[in-house]
């Protein structure tokens, strides 16, 4: 055993990927983005219920690897219940963690999620670390642009 | 050479000489070194083969010796060069069955030669309505340019399916292949279910409804006997590089009457006749499709990979795949749950094996493997249509060539075992 | 790199520092060779560029220990030739000026590069009536995909014609380029005038008018500093052979808001996103004009040959050929009615020098100097129209490099008085 | 001076270039062919007037090497004088002769185009040898076509 595979795949990611959370679908979503990897195939269905400012709750469907597995439970495990500020942070430190920024910093409960800086010795698994995150930011713009476009609210429940 | 042509012809009847693997890896320089600790295990040479010292010292040989640019030139450089380079021609034009020089023209790749084909035979000949036919089983090369042309042209693109075992459905082909198709290309080797097509039936009934036939032959032409004529094909299309040849080389065989009544596609120097600012002619066959400095060192060193390959015989080589298939589906099976795609018969296939585990992702499964020293390769294999049809996202794919053994089958299959452990799934 | 950056800011205040001419033909294996019993004097650069070791060793490297396919691996040769083959795409960029890496596009050669625009760019935004412009004396690499883009979509195929001194006559370029123009495109640096261009001066005037500026570049690249937003230009080609790379490697830049709003080129692997039957996305930039398998080995190597010409400092090996060019107009002097094309003043010229005799056919010229080692060339070195206008049917045309010498100029200068006693004229 | 240069330029192929045959210009022509070697740039104008079946007169005009304009006299001295069918055997003997067919054969007072063949020595100029005859054989092809075709003769005359 190899120890930079011991460094990719950590106990802790190993645990994610063997039992992920936020596996439960939602009634209803409007927070709706999706993900797909297009040089791996790995895909990603998320969706978030917001109310007023907090994200509820989440629910993340990865088909991938084990890292973007991981990555997409640690994802619901940290935003859940945070604010959309909070998450966009969140979600921009992780982008930043995984580019190999060292000044990016985590809430210190999220230290899970720093056991993604392993994955940064393997190039081509970034982007599945990535997925989960990149989709919640698009997922974050796109709410955002609905809110603030006066002529017509879009409501992604409506895509389900 | 006479190998070769001994193969082309009686190959049914003489039993296979066996390879001496021990032997030919020691022609291959980088099969010599250890990943992550572990000697290489190379199983991915469906993506790009490996290259044998001849090679490499051909493309050496010319840097350091020979090396001008071609055809132009009056001095000595120049005329070693173009001799070297014209020699290529001649081999790869007797390698695919013995066609005239002047029909085998020299790409950048397998995927340059059918974009040339889209779009210098496509859209001179395909019109509004008509069809052109592929197959569920093809590699994005083998899609994209015809859906472009499609496009382009307002025709439409249908698809032969596949069956549950990975093989064409022919069933309704009378009904798929119509008077109105006016291409039908498909691979002769699946790069993902190893599936080698019938592709001379299919031709025919092509051929009946008036279409031409183009095949792929990026995953056949480096493990097979390729006789085109034979296949019913009007063009074929393949790269260098996955059979033992630089990167930067590939081919593209078509009849010269259609090659003929082809507009050129890359213009430039070389391939025309006279340039004047109103009016331009071509130059002959096969310079018309050959636009500027072609790259010439990698011609001329896939001569020697082409040598290599008549050495061991290409009926030899399909064999020693056929039985490192057969090995590696026996030693797989311990595995439980293990499922692998396309053709379970090996007589039917090549030695390209996709395989997935029920719990662990391609992805991991190659990182794992990696580490262990024994490189496959994980993902869609630039074929995203059949990976749905399959229902599957990814798979993983040990693919192996002339200088794999059946040892590096038991490593493999050591790990995968290993890797369940690791992953605890 | 230091030196590179220091001459691209510098370089016009500083002197240079002069090349160690015995230093660098130490590097370059193929010199050290007699030709038809004489030491080989290659005089032919212009048409492809000899190879430092460095260059031959980094292919070498490449197929002995590195070798895979790129970008869909996920092991450890897949990674390293991804890797490598990503670096040499930052060199690139930052060889011509600092530009973002997305912006460089790997194609094989010069020719790819100028066809892909033609089809990708120019099929997009060309309308029937609308103008593009070339000039006299570009190389057919940078006329016929114009001149064809012209035929399809109707428009009409302008020249910026040429002084008796081969400059370009910019005297009426007002009304050459006019508001209809959508495209000028011109060479940095003449194949057969060595003349260099005002590109900046004229890329002001297509700009103001709304056309785009592309430039061949395949002269210039491998002989000055080129900073491709300083010449104002909106998509740059050239070819690595030409720059003591390997050969069947191309360099496409363009601006990314060009090159975002332009379809694929070529398609297959790698540039896509995702493929259904129905509905293909394109992959982000450069990957979405990157289709199928590229020259990988070649790509890589081509690194070295930047980091080379990076050491010597392209503006030192400007000055070098301006030392020869001088040198060697002096010696030609020598022989009576000899004609030079192209500006006499080397400072508005690379070290490409075409001439004829007043009887002696360039062929016979090229003939003769090739029997006694020396390597030039004679035609029409891929500009028909060019020599049209300079009223000549072929020209000999002795280029130099790096690794060139004045004492190869008296080789070549006392062989062709040889030659006139040997013909007899 | 290597022996494979003289070879190629023996004395009877530089005196024909050193003083071309056939460089008169013709009143009357009804044979008129171009020819070009697009990979040099050689360029050929040759006008034959033919009366019956015999070539009475020729004009060769050839921008080239030593070797074209050498071929190129090499045939005026040759056709001249003779009928279409020996032309037209003596032109297709050259072009075997050049491809390297050793069994061609040439009327003995032709043995100066025997000289021809060392020119094959040098692969790329074999074309120069070549266009001469090349471009006679399609004024003959043309010739022959516009007599046999009896819709409309074509007089070449005209096209000066
Ligand atoms: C000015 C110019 N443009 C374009 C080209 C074409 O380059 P390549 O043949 O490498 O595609 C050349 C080289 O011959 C050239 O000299
Ligand atoms: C079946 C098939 N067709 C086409 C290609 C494209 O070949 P290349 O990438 O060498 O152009 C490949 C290789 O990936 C292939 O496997």
């Amino acid at each position: 055993m190899t120890s930079s595979l011991d460094d990719m795949y950590r106990e802790v990611i190993l645990d994610h990927y063997r039992s992920p959370r936020g596996r439960k679908p939602l009634d209803k979503a409007n927070i709706l983005s999706d993900g797909i990897n297009p040089s791996c195939g790995d895909e990603i269905t998320l969706s978030a219920q917001v109310n007023g400012d907090i994200v509820e709750d989440i629910h993340v469907d990865c088909k991938g690897c084990a890292i973007s597995v991981a990555s997409g439970s640690m994802l619901a495990e940290a935003v859940k219940g945070r604010s959309l500020d909070e998450v966009r942070q969140i979600a921009q430190a992780v982008r930043k963690i995984l580019k190999g920024e060292e000044d990016a910093k985590l809430p210190e409960e999220l230290e899970d999620i720093e056991s993604l800086r392993g994955v940064r010795q393997f190039p081509v698994r970034v982007k599945c670390a990535l997925l989960a995150w990149v989709t919640l930011l698009e997922g974050l713009d796109k709410l955002e642009k609905s809110q603030t476009d006066n002529s017509d609210t879009i409501s992604t429940e409506e895509k389900d | 050479m006479s190998s070769k042509t001994k193969n082309n012809i009686v190959s049914t009847i003489e039993p296979p000489v066996e390879l001496d693997v021990a032997a030919i890896r020691a022609d291959f320089p980088i099969l010599d070194q250890k990943i992550n600790g572990h000697t290489l295990v190379y199983l991915d040479s469906a993506a790009s083969s490996q290259k044998p010292r001849e090679v490499i010292n051909a493309l050496l040989e010319h840097y350091r010796h020979n090396h001008s640019n071609i055809h132009r030139g009056l001095h000595t450089l120049a005329e070693r060069s173009t001799e070297g380079y014209e020699k290529t021609r001649s081999h790869v034009a007797q390698f695919i069955g013995g066609v005239p020089t002047e029909e085998v023209i020299f790409t950048s790749g397998a995927t340059e030669s059918l974009n040339l084909l889209a779009y210098a035979w496509g859209d001179l000949n395909v019109h509004e309505g008509d069809e052109i036919v592929i197959t569920e089983m093809e590699h994005h090369a083998n899609i994209v340019p015809w859906f472009q042309l499609a496009q382009r042209r307002k025709a439409i693109l249908k698809t032969i399916p596949i069956t549950v075992c990975g093989h064409l459905d022919l069933s309704n082909l009378d009904t798929i292949i119509t008077p109105r198709t006016k291409i039908v290309a498909l691979c002769h080797m699946s790069n993902v279910l190893g599936t080698i097509n019938p592709v001379a039936e299919i031709a025919e009934a092509a051929h009946k409804k008036g279409a031409i036939v183009v095949v792929d032959a990026a995953q056949s032409a480096p493990h097979t006997t390729i006789d085109v004529r034979a296949l019913g094909a009007d063009f074929v299309a393949f790269s260098s590089h996955k059979m033992l040849g630089p990167t930067g080389v590939g081919v593209l065989w078509g009849r010269s009457e259609l090659l003929e009544e082809m507009p050129p596609f890359n213009t430039g120097g070389e391939m025309i006749r006279e340039v004047r600012f109103d009016k331009i002619t071509w130059n002959e066959l096969p310079h018309k499709f050959e636009a500027g400095t072609p790259n010439i060192a990698g011609v001329i060193a896939f001569d020697a990979a082409l040598s290599y390959l008549d050495k061991l015989g290409m009926y030899n080589i399909h064999h020693h795949e056929m039985e490192i298939t057969r090995y590696a589906f026996e030693r797989l099976s311990e595995l439980d749950g293990l499922e692998i795609q396309g053709p379970q018969v090996v007589e039917d296939r090549g030695g390209t094996i996709s395989f997935t585990d029920p719990v662990i992702h391609p992805h991991d499964i190659s990182t794992f493997l990696d580490s262990h020293g024994i490189a496959i390769r994980a993902g869609h294999h630039c074929a995203q249509p059949l990976m749905r049809v399959m229902g599957k996202v990814a798979t993983a794919r040990a693919s192996c060539y002339v200088y794999n053994d059946k040892s590096e089958i038991d490593a493999l299959v050591d790990c995968l075992k290993d890797m369940r452990k690791y992953f605890g799934v």
